[in-house]
């Protein structure tokens, strides 16, 4: 797959937002260890809305899908995770547009994102925030699309395994953003709610990709990150 | 599961519903959001706060005379959307730009930045000021770090009076802002709550054991350990406030002793008392002393104790008349009455 | 044990000097007991009421302009003893009587009326209104057998007026005893707190199970049974209310919804939200609404709600000046501004 | 012994008050069985304040230490029992003036006793209040008054057997007084708080006058109702 149609953009963001209702308990539990424990109620409300939006009406714009989610779960979720999820999945403001969807317009969709991010978290790369999940994603989709021999899916299936190695890094850090920033060295072994949920979506996109992928291998139901 | 609800995802909303069901005369719902709005603002800048519901009256009931004009909820322990603090501001914006007050924790700040920002593009200035009363959440050095907690009350009220005196914006931010930075606070807790809905605390504790500088939302503190008298509790928890915003003989202060939830008010009179020995050890002058539930984190057993530091600016506004639906005007005793 | 206190033997006492360290402006110790009296009690019928602590704000705090001259407390869930009470009203009585508001409990009426009989035979004249509110305490042909709980808020507050207003003490009796007879509450809770000192819970639920008509003591209550929901709670309370003491449209009445000690004011709001629901269909006038921690029973999980029936006569009292360190005055919402 | 001196009447008083301290954990828990649980501390507390003043100055009246332990429990214990059990001590108002004190008067001082209580009270026999326990006791003391021919210690070793029978009948009782009135069945099984004080006190005066009694047989300790 070397473009993804506007129909293909919905229905991943669709199987995405499927994931993460499903990985609701999973990411309460980890929001308990070192945070406030909502962090999958959050989640699940956001991408409920989102489901519900991107069953709607047709999209004719590629990023338009990305941008309704985005903005579904910055309008419905609240928290933290609402803003920086809502920014993550909606790119910036001044956005591109386009029928389909490149891996180099996609890449440059998430830098965008990652840019956002960083901007209204102020949180860099080490601090124990979904920015540990999200910045490798974006880096390794940005050398496959660089590369320029990488599909879609393979780049993502790339990306997720950077964001999820990404997520468990943060086992590592202290926090310094969000409530966990309180608990100092405390907070070591436990992973961060937001980097595994980002780590969650780039596993979801690929999966998707992957599975709708000519060339792709059919993925193994038991990598499933949903607890179910 | 212990409490009296209908359903867990409608805690939110039906709190608010309740709210204007009891309160409906002179507050109305802001459609379509968890939020409340004056039925008649004054023409002043607006003050609006909001945050998570759950720590009622917190923010929901920090609205009226000398108070917010309309504040926000969100979900249990969540912030508000962006569109929601828009609609809410906009239910009581008259012309004179608006002020936002609001605990500092990171989903509040990202969610009213992105208000601020939707706001101020539709051409309606507005100033913000975090709550940052808690010391035990970072070092004095990084103060602009700590979180918000019970001495919000004292920030809101003052930024309530200040608008209502006529200042202007960056008046009213000023005066706020100075109150903020004249409040110190510290929580200590035994047990913790649990969320509507949940099965867990957000903290748990060993029987017995107790937590100095623990967070509204659980957020660990800065000193676990056995139980201590409440006499000890108050004067370690007094010694930390002024070792943290130092004080002299004279000064005027005004005093909050705040229940977290599930504590007996007959705790924290025992509380006050021992808070009123210390401070007039210190030679202060006890301006106002509030006790009771003015911010919780459901039924948490504990207490905070907070200490607004006075000048004449700040006075001023502190002095004006202010009523809202949990607030009891406060009372000191003088001095000279108080038995040791 | 997650309690606050320095010594279980001194809860009560320092609860009292905890109360005066933030109120000793206006109220003073009545010397070798429990009580405090105002500073500067009117010429006119002395309000004096008490009972066991650990109730608080009942009957501490229920001092002040249109409520007691003076309060006098016993020890945890104890009455006070005669000599205490005695010493109590003495400190305010003014020549023109003294009016005893307290709960229908036994010890509280073996000990007053043994403070009442020392008084009369100095010459002192002694009327007493025993709150008699709890409808699920005894069947309406007993009603005099009945408990006092929160409703006690009502009769406390209207006789302080009716004394206020310059009754002669059979008058203020009067007024006082038909505030009492106005006035229905039923409780219900889903899980008990603790005396200070204790470890066992007052009373025991097993989790999920909640008990309505419970007493402020842990008195078994009517009717036990899996929890309910907050709608269907509040239906269950408010038909037994209307059973008890029926009630036409077009009626007004004063309403509260108390908290027992743990329950969140989310919590009361979503019941409050209910119980306009039910007078609102009925088509009753809310007079007024009340909502908080008015009558606790250490840190109990649950509520009760309070229907005061108002006549012109009552109206008269209940509407005038009252303030109290735990009481804001409560307003109702017009029924058109209430949504469904 | 045919009758107690003033001294001996206050030795007796000291050691009921001390029977009645040491069973603080035993009434609490009947208590917390079908009351508030706190029959116990209030006892204690007065009872120690009632030791605390026949330790203290001389009585030239047997009636005194009486009259004094009442006043003492009515000042200090607050609750219904602190007031019952006062008059159960102080009798009346209107009280006898002795040197000694024989059977005779003991008994008509409970007699005025016994009619105090339920003038205040207003619980009858069977109502499961101290009355249940104190009514026997009472009858028991007036048969051997009349009988002529019984010394004081057999008197109140009877009286107690009475008060120990009765408060144990309490346990067929619904309450109609106190806080175990709105149990109705609840309560049936367990005994009255207040009627098994009473049974106490009345034991702890039979204990103590046949320790001191010439013919008395020596007490059993392993009988004494104590929970220390
Ligand atoms: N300033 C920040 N920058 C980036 N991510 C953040 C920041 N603050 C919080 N987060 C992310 O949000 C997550 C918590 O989300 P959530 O539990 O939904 O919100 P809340 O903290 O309001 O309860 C954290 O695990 C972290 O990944
Ligand atoms: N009206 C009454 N008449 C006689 N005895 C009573 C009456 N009310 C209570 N009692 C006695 O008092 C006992 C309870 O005493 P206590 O627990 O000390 O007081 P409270 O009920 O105030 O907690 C009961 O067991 C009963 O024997
Ligand atoms: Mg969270
Ligand atoms: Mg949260
Ligand atoms: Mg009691
Ligand atoms: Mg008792």
């Amino acid at each position: 797959m070397r473009v993804m149609t506007v129909e293909d953009v919905r229905r991943m963001l669709l199987a995405v937002a499927e994931r993460i209702v499903a990985s609701q308990n999973l990411l309460c539990a980890a929001d308990r260890a070192i945070g406030d424990g909502d962090h999958g109620l959050g989640m699940r409300r956001g991408f409920t809305a989102a489901a519900e939006r991107l069953e709607g009406d047709g999209f004719d714009d590629a990023f338009v899908p990305f941008r309704s989610v985005g903005d579904c779960l910055i309008s419905t979720m609240g928290g933290a995770s609402g803003v920086l999820f809502g920014v993550l999945f909606r790119g910036d403001v001044e956005a591109e547009s386009s029928h389909t969807l490149s891996l180099d317009e996609l890449t440059r969709h998430f830098e965008r994102s990652l840019a956002e991010v960083c901007r209204r978290g102020r949180a860099q790369t080490g601090d124990k925030t979904l920015v540990d999940a999200l910045e490798p994603a974006v880096r390794s989709l940005r050398q496959s699309a660089d590369s320029g021999e990488v599909g879609l899916a393979s780049a993502l299936r790339a990306a997720a395994s950077a964001a999820r190695s990404g997520a468990e890094a943060t086992k590592g850090y202290v926090a310094r953003f969000g409530k966990a920033r309180t608990l100092g060295e405390r907070a070591l072994g436990f992973v961060d709610p937001g980097a595994l949920s980002t780590a969650i979506v780039f596993e979801a996109m690929a999966d998707w990709a992957e599975d709708h992928d000519g060339q792709g291998r059919r993925r193994d139901p038991a990598t499933s990150s949903t607890d179910a | 599961m212990t409490k009296f609800i209908n359903d867990a995802d409608r805690v939110a909303a039906e709190t608010v519903e309740g709210f204007l069901a009891v309160h409906g005369a002179e507050f109305v719902a802001v459609p379509g959001t968890y939020g409340v709005a004056k039925r008649v603002p004054g023409d002043k800048v607006a003050v609006v706060s909001g945050g998570g519901s759950g720590h009622e009256p917190v923010w929901l009931e920090y609205i009226g005379t000398g108070f917010a004009d309309a504040v926000c909820q969100g979900d249990v322990f969540a912030a508000p959307p962006p569109n929601a603090i828009v609609a809410t501001a906009r239910a009581v914006e008259r012309g004179h730009g608006v002020l936002f007050v609001y605990g500092n924790y990171a989903g509040d700040a990202l969610n009213f930045d992105m208000a601020a920002e939707e706001l101020q593009a539709a051409g309606i200035p507005v100033r913000t000021v975090r709550i940052t009363d808690d010391l035990a959440a970072a070092p004095a050095e990084r103060a602009d770090e700590r979180r918000g907690i019970a001495g919000g009350f004292f920030t809101s009220r003052i930024a309530g009076s200040a608008a209502e005196a006529g200042l202007d914006l960056e008046a009213v931010y000023a005066v706020a802002a100075r109150a903020n930075a004249a409040t110190r606070s510290i929580g200590v807790a035994s047990a913790g709550g649990t969320i509507p809905g949940g099965h867990e605390p957000t903290f748990t504790l060993p029987d017995g054991q107790m937590e100095i500088g623990l967070g509204m939302h659980g957020e660990p503190g800065v000193r676990r350990g056995p139980m201590l008298t409440a006499d000890e509790a108050a004067d370690q928890m007094m010694a930390y406030l002024v070792d943290d915003h130092p004080v002299d003989a004279g000064e005027r202060v005004c005093v909050l002793v705040n229940g977290l939830g599930a504590t007996t008010r007959a705790e924290l009179y025992i509380i006050a008392r021992r808070v009123r020995h210390n401070l007039d050890a210190r030679g202060l002058h006890v301006h106002d002393f509030h006790l009771g539930n003015y911010a919780t984190s459901q039924e948490m057993h504990g207490f905070s104790i907070s200490v607004l530091h006075l000048d004449a600016q700040l006075q001023r506004y502190y002095d004006m008349p202010a009523r809202a639906s949990f607030f009891i005007g406060g009372q000191a005793a003088p001095a000279e009455v108080v038995r040791a």
